[in-house]
């Protein structure tokens, strides 16, 4: 049961390559759960933007101060994001959230390695924190293009078993990618299950790893999204569903978490030919 | 507190504002941020008889003040359709608009064949934007004989006494002959407008943003085009009541398209930004009439059409000819 | 450095950024700003026989990301315009673009026949989207018929090696046919597009916000409407120059212009806002092309219709089909 | 030949019901004389508002310690405006100027009336203090809604020999227009000249009461505009020529300021049918 809160920045601070903005939403922190993602409103009243900006969701709190509120990360990427990096506290800020549906916790205290991709570490970390609660062993692989794109390091170190970084400029940990690594932090923790964020192209590679060893898998996809809740129908991409049929299926209501080995890589940005309702040849 | 029902070929709404086709799916996902039984209704994502996997993606593409979409009419079939999201609109209490696509005549026909006699549905639109298999997938809104074949199949297979609105095109060098051709085949009223034909390129790949090369602006940015057509169809069919839609963002909008000739409207894109614009365009446009003293919505339909108040010059004497003398000033320099 | 010079039916110009008809008048209000010189060409405001008074006011409302205006082709008169605005056009070094419009068929072949042996016109682009007024005001530009029989009056009127480009209306079904008409008739090129119609109402006074009820919708609200219509007629008609225009207002907003078909592209409404964008956009688009490894403009034209690269997956090995395990997770409550 | 300068906010503060701001434009105060006017983007980059703002210079100031500034006076009208009160000191605002025809002086120090309604008392305090320059007799009406909307009464009380005030809620000075004590000041004052800027009702009636009296008169007028450079023709009204024909004449290159007894009044908002160029009937 998503809000839409008219919100107001509290902080918006510099992390890195990214910004880190908290928002104060009333409301939404008691609803989130990690993997949930927020959209935001980009440009204000008079802007030629009409979408919102869709965006994981980092870190909640139920109550402050100011009431709940609910922090995300996020890169310049095009025209909206450039507009919110020049935000400041006290500014207004519409969000919608929570979103999508989050990701599944281990019903028992498993052997668990997260595998974060530059801003994806992001829904990780308090993922992590709800695994160790649980009791399990948490190991985390954190890749990005620099060392100024490896989001949450510190964080990772305090919680987890293991961290093990790539970064394809070697500027940090080991020059290459995250699954240069995975295979080898998989045997080392007898990971049980694995979850990962980041861009696709990684989480392919990740939910490959993955399935040739048969650990189950789930990971946070990203599609250009117009609406995030489920009426718009752009966000879509192949999955295989319980049936084994494949369908055309949102990612922002019915993901943005999928289970790795449902979704169809080769296929995404395409409709396979045999996906349900496919246009006959 | 103004009367804001609005009567549609004789079926009366408790409001004018209304979803738009494709902009909220079944309704059951905007039910989450407002009570859908509070707005005119729920209009439904075209459905077709068998399910469609839609297109490709990329589906849409942000442009100026509006977006593209080319989602290719992605949905269930009318089966799934009727089990699942009519029957959770009866369930709800949402009065029902739906929207049918075809493919051909015969898909129209059973398509309103199924809907016949069920009790959930207030009203059928016929979205006519859609390619005809059999004629080279030419379009049947834009030719007057192939929309007019439509709407008679439509409205024969329909429940009597259920308002059948036939959604045009705006792609179309006269909307009249096309309006004219379905409410002569038996539409009820129209809907004015569907999206207009666009195209965006993306820089970086040097190639068509979409999969689907082409898709359909929306938006505030359509919305001037949209009203033109509304004023037109209105002007060239006066007693013919329209459901207006294009860019609506506001309840002063939601008034350009009533004065402008619509009985109702749709609120469409504006959704995917803010998705309890319905019932704000609601609370504004009602707002807005009774600032105007318009004791009934019904009273401001194609209220910009009468002819302007004569106009009374404050001060009726006119000016002297005679030149004053303005040799006293310097020339610019 | 990208060669941004373009050939249009002949005619070479140094770069193809030009402003667009009614948007910089005759090109010395802009000299203000920059050098008129600079840039492919200075498109004047449609021309006409006599002088015109034009439309009421208001002739013009904002809209989202675009306007409408109803300005009603006021002008001077061809006399007027040869001996002052084409004189100083002239003298100045400017390429002139000369925009001609009429309400007959006999008009148009009366302007081209005064521009005709005139040096400094380089180009004539003929305004078809005028009431004909001989046909009950109907607009030339939506009918095939119409559109060719002023394009070979122009064509037969004007200095051979001129080229006479038809500037076509978006509000048509299908504007290949149009296209195809002109072209046909003689047209040498085909500018692409004019405004679409539109209208406001003004919630404050309950009537049309312009006082000529319609007006031409432009900016880039209309861009991705203008991008399709050039990638149609490009694909309709390869060879035939295009010079494009509707909402260009950066660099990259031409790039889509040239890659969906435009040889040239005119930068209209935005200058209203930004008096000095078309060099602007020319300095961009120039560096976009470069950045692109372009060498030469040419070789952008059309450049989005090339069939899309074969996709290579990265990684070519399909996904195998077994289901993993999923009981190890909770349910969603 | 006015400038596009991309300026920055020097200051912006309120002034009764007004903002005024001031922005750093080097090069504009150099070539701006009293009626000249200015174009202000508005709502940013991604702005859904196309069209550039149009507002009097009230004041300009050829170097400080910022470079030259350029000031304006505004009140919220719609959107535009409405971004324009949201502005803050530092922040950047494109502006274009200076625009139009100004005032044109006297030869001679001659008595001089102006009459102000509004904001657009703005643009005649600068050209009160040329005319006191030049030895002018110079007396003030200003007219208002109310006394929040009575701009510069002070600076008219420090310069001018008389300032007489009407409010039409009678909150300050006489209950009224300034039509209505218009005609006594002239007698008073022996005025050779008038100025007047505000509203098109009052211009009007200042026109015609100067014209009665036989007293040249300028007015700056107020039309909508979407260029302000000349270019596009929507600002247009219908006003009589030297060679007493009546053209549908741009305001922005050919005014704001025109003389008042050559404009056609009645027939603004029309095209006169014995315009140059009118539709036959
Ligand atoms: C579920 C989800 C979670 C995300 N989490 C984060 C995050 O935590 N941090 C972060 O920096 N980014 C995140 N993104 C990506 C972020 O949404 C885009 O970077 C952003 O929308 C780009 O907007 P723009 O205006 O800057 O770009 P533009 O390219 O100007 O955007 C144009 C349009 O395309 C859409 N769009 C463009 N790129 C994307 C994209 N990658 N994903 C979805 N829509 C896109 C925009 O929403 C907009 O409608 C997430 C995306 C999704 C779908
Ligand atoms: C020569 C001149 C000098 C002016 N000086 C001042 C001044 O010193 N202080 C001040 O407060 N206002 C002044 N105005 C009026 C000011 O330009 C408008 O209030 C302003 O443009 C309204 O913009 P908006 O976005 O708030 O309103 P909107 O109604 O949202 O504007 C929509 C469009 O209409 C145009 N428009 C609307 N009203 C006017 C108007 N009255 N005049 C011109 N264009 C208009 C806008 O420019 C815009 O393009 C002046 C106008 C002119 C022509
Ligand atoms: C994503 C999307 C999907 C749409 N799908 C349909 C559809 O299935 N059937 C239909 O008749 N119109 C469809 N439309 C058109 C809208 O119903 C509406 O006519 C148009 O978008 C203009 O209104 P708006 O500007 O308020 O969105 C769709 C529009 C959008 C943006
Ligand atoms: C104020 C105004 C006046 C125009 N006058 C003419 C004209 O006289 N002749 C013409 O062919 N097009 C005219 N146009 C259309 C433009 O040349 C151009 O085709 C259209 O505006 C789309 O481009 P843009 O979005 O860049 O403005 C006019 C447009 C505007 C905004
Ligand atoms: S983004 Fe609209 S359905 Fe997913
Ligand atoms: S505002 Fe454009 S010509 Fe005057």
């Amino acid at each position: 049961m998503p809000l839409q809160v008219a919100g107001e920045i509290l902080s918006i601070k510099k992390v890195g390559a990214y910004q880190a903005v908290t928002v104060i939403a009333p409301g939404i922190p008691e609803l989130t759960r990690p993997g949930h993602f927020l959209a935001v409103q980009v440009g204000g009243p008079e802007s030629s933007m009409l979408l919102r900006r869709a965006f994981a969701i980092y870190d909640v709190k139920d109550r402050g101060v100011y009431g709940g509120t609910v922090e995300f990360v996020f890169s310049v990427h095009g025209k909206g994001t450039a507009w919110l990096s020049q935000r400041r506290a006290g500014d207004k800020l519409d969000v919608v959230g929570p979103l999508g549906k989050p990701f599944r916790l281990p019903k028992s205290a498993v052997n668990v390695t997260l595998v974060g991709g530059g801003y994806g570490t992001a829904p990780l970390l308090p993922l992590a924190a709800a695994l160790r609660e649980r009791g399990c062993r948490v190991d985390i692989v954190l890749g990005a293009g620099g060392s100024d794109r490896l989001f949450g390091l510190l964080d990772a170190k305090r919680m987890a078993d293991s961290v093990a970084v790539t970064t394809d400029d070697g500027s940090s940990g080991t020059r290459g990618r995250v699954s240069d690594v995975l295979p080898a932090v998989l045997d080392k923790s007898q990971a049980d299950v694995v979850y990962a964020c980041g861009p696709m192209a990684m989480l392919r590679a990740v939910s490959d790893i993955a399935a040739a060893r048969g650990i189950p898998c789930q990971v946070a996809v990203e599609e250009s999204m117009a609406c995030g809740i489920g009426v718009c129908m752009t966000c879509v991409l192949p999955v295989v569903g319980e049936d084994g049929l494949t369908r055309m299926v949102r990612s922002c209501v019915e993901g943005p978490v999928f289970l790795g080995d449902r979704v169809r890589w080769d296929d995404v940005g395409t409709v396979p030919a045999d996906a349900v309702g496919a246009p006959r040849a | 507190m103004t009367d804001m029902s609005t009567t549609l070929a004789g079926v009366t709404f408790p409001n004018p504002v209304f979803t738009a086709s494709g902009c909220a799916a079944a309704g059951r996902e905007l039910d989450q941020f407002f009570d859908v039984t509070q707005i005119g209704g729920v209009v439904t994502k075209s459905i077709m008889l068998n399910a469609r996997s839609g297109r490709a993606t990329p589906r849409m593409a942000e442009t100026p003040s509006g977006m593209l979409n080319s989602i290719g009419l992605q949905g269930p079939g009318i089966e799934e359709f009727l089990t699942k999201d009519l029957a959770w609109l009866e369930k709800r209490g949402a009065r029902a608009v739906v929207s049918i696509a075809g493919g051909s005549v015969e898909d129209y026909a059973l398509l309103a064949q199924k809907l016949r006699g069920h009790k959930a549905v207030s009203m059928v639109e016929v979205n006519i934007s859609c390619p005809n298999v059999e004629d080279r997938g030419q379009v049947f809104a834009c030719d007057p004989r192939a929309s007019s074949n439509v709407v008679d199949a439509v409205r024969r297979n329909t429940t009597p006494g259920i308002p059948v609105f036939a959604k045009l095109s705006p792609d179309v060098t006269d909307i009249t002959t096309i309006a004219r051709a379905c409410v002569d085949a038996g539409a009820d009223g129209l809907s004015v407008i569907n999206t207009l034909l666009g195209m965006v390129i993306d820089t970086t790949t040097m190639r068509p943003a979409l999969a689907g090369l082409t898709g359909g602006l929306s938006g505030p940015a359509i919305r001037p085009v949209a009203v033109r057509f509304v004023w037109q169809v209105h002007q060239a069919l006066p007693h013919v009541p329209i459901l207006g839609m294009g860019g609506i963002r506001t309840g002063l909008d939601a008034l350009e398209f009533v004065l402008a000739g619509a009985s109702a409207v749709s609120v469409g894109t504006t959704v995917f930004g803010d998705p309890t614009a319905p019932v704000r365009v609601l609370a504004e446009l009602q707002q807005a009439l009774e600032q105007r003293g318009i004791a009934r919505l019904a009273d401001a339909v194609g209220l910009a059409h009468r002819p302007p108040e004569t106009y009374v010059p404050e001060r009726p004497d006119p000016v002297g000819d005679e030149l004053v003398s303005t040799d006293v000033f310097e020339e610019h320099s």
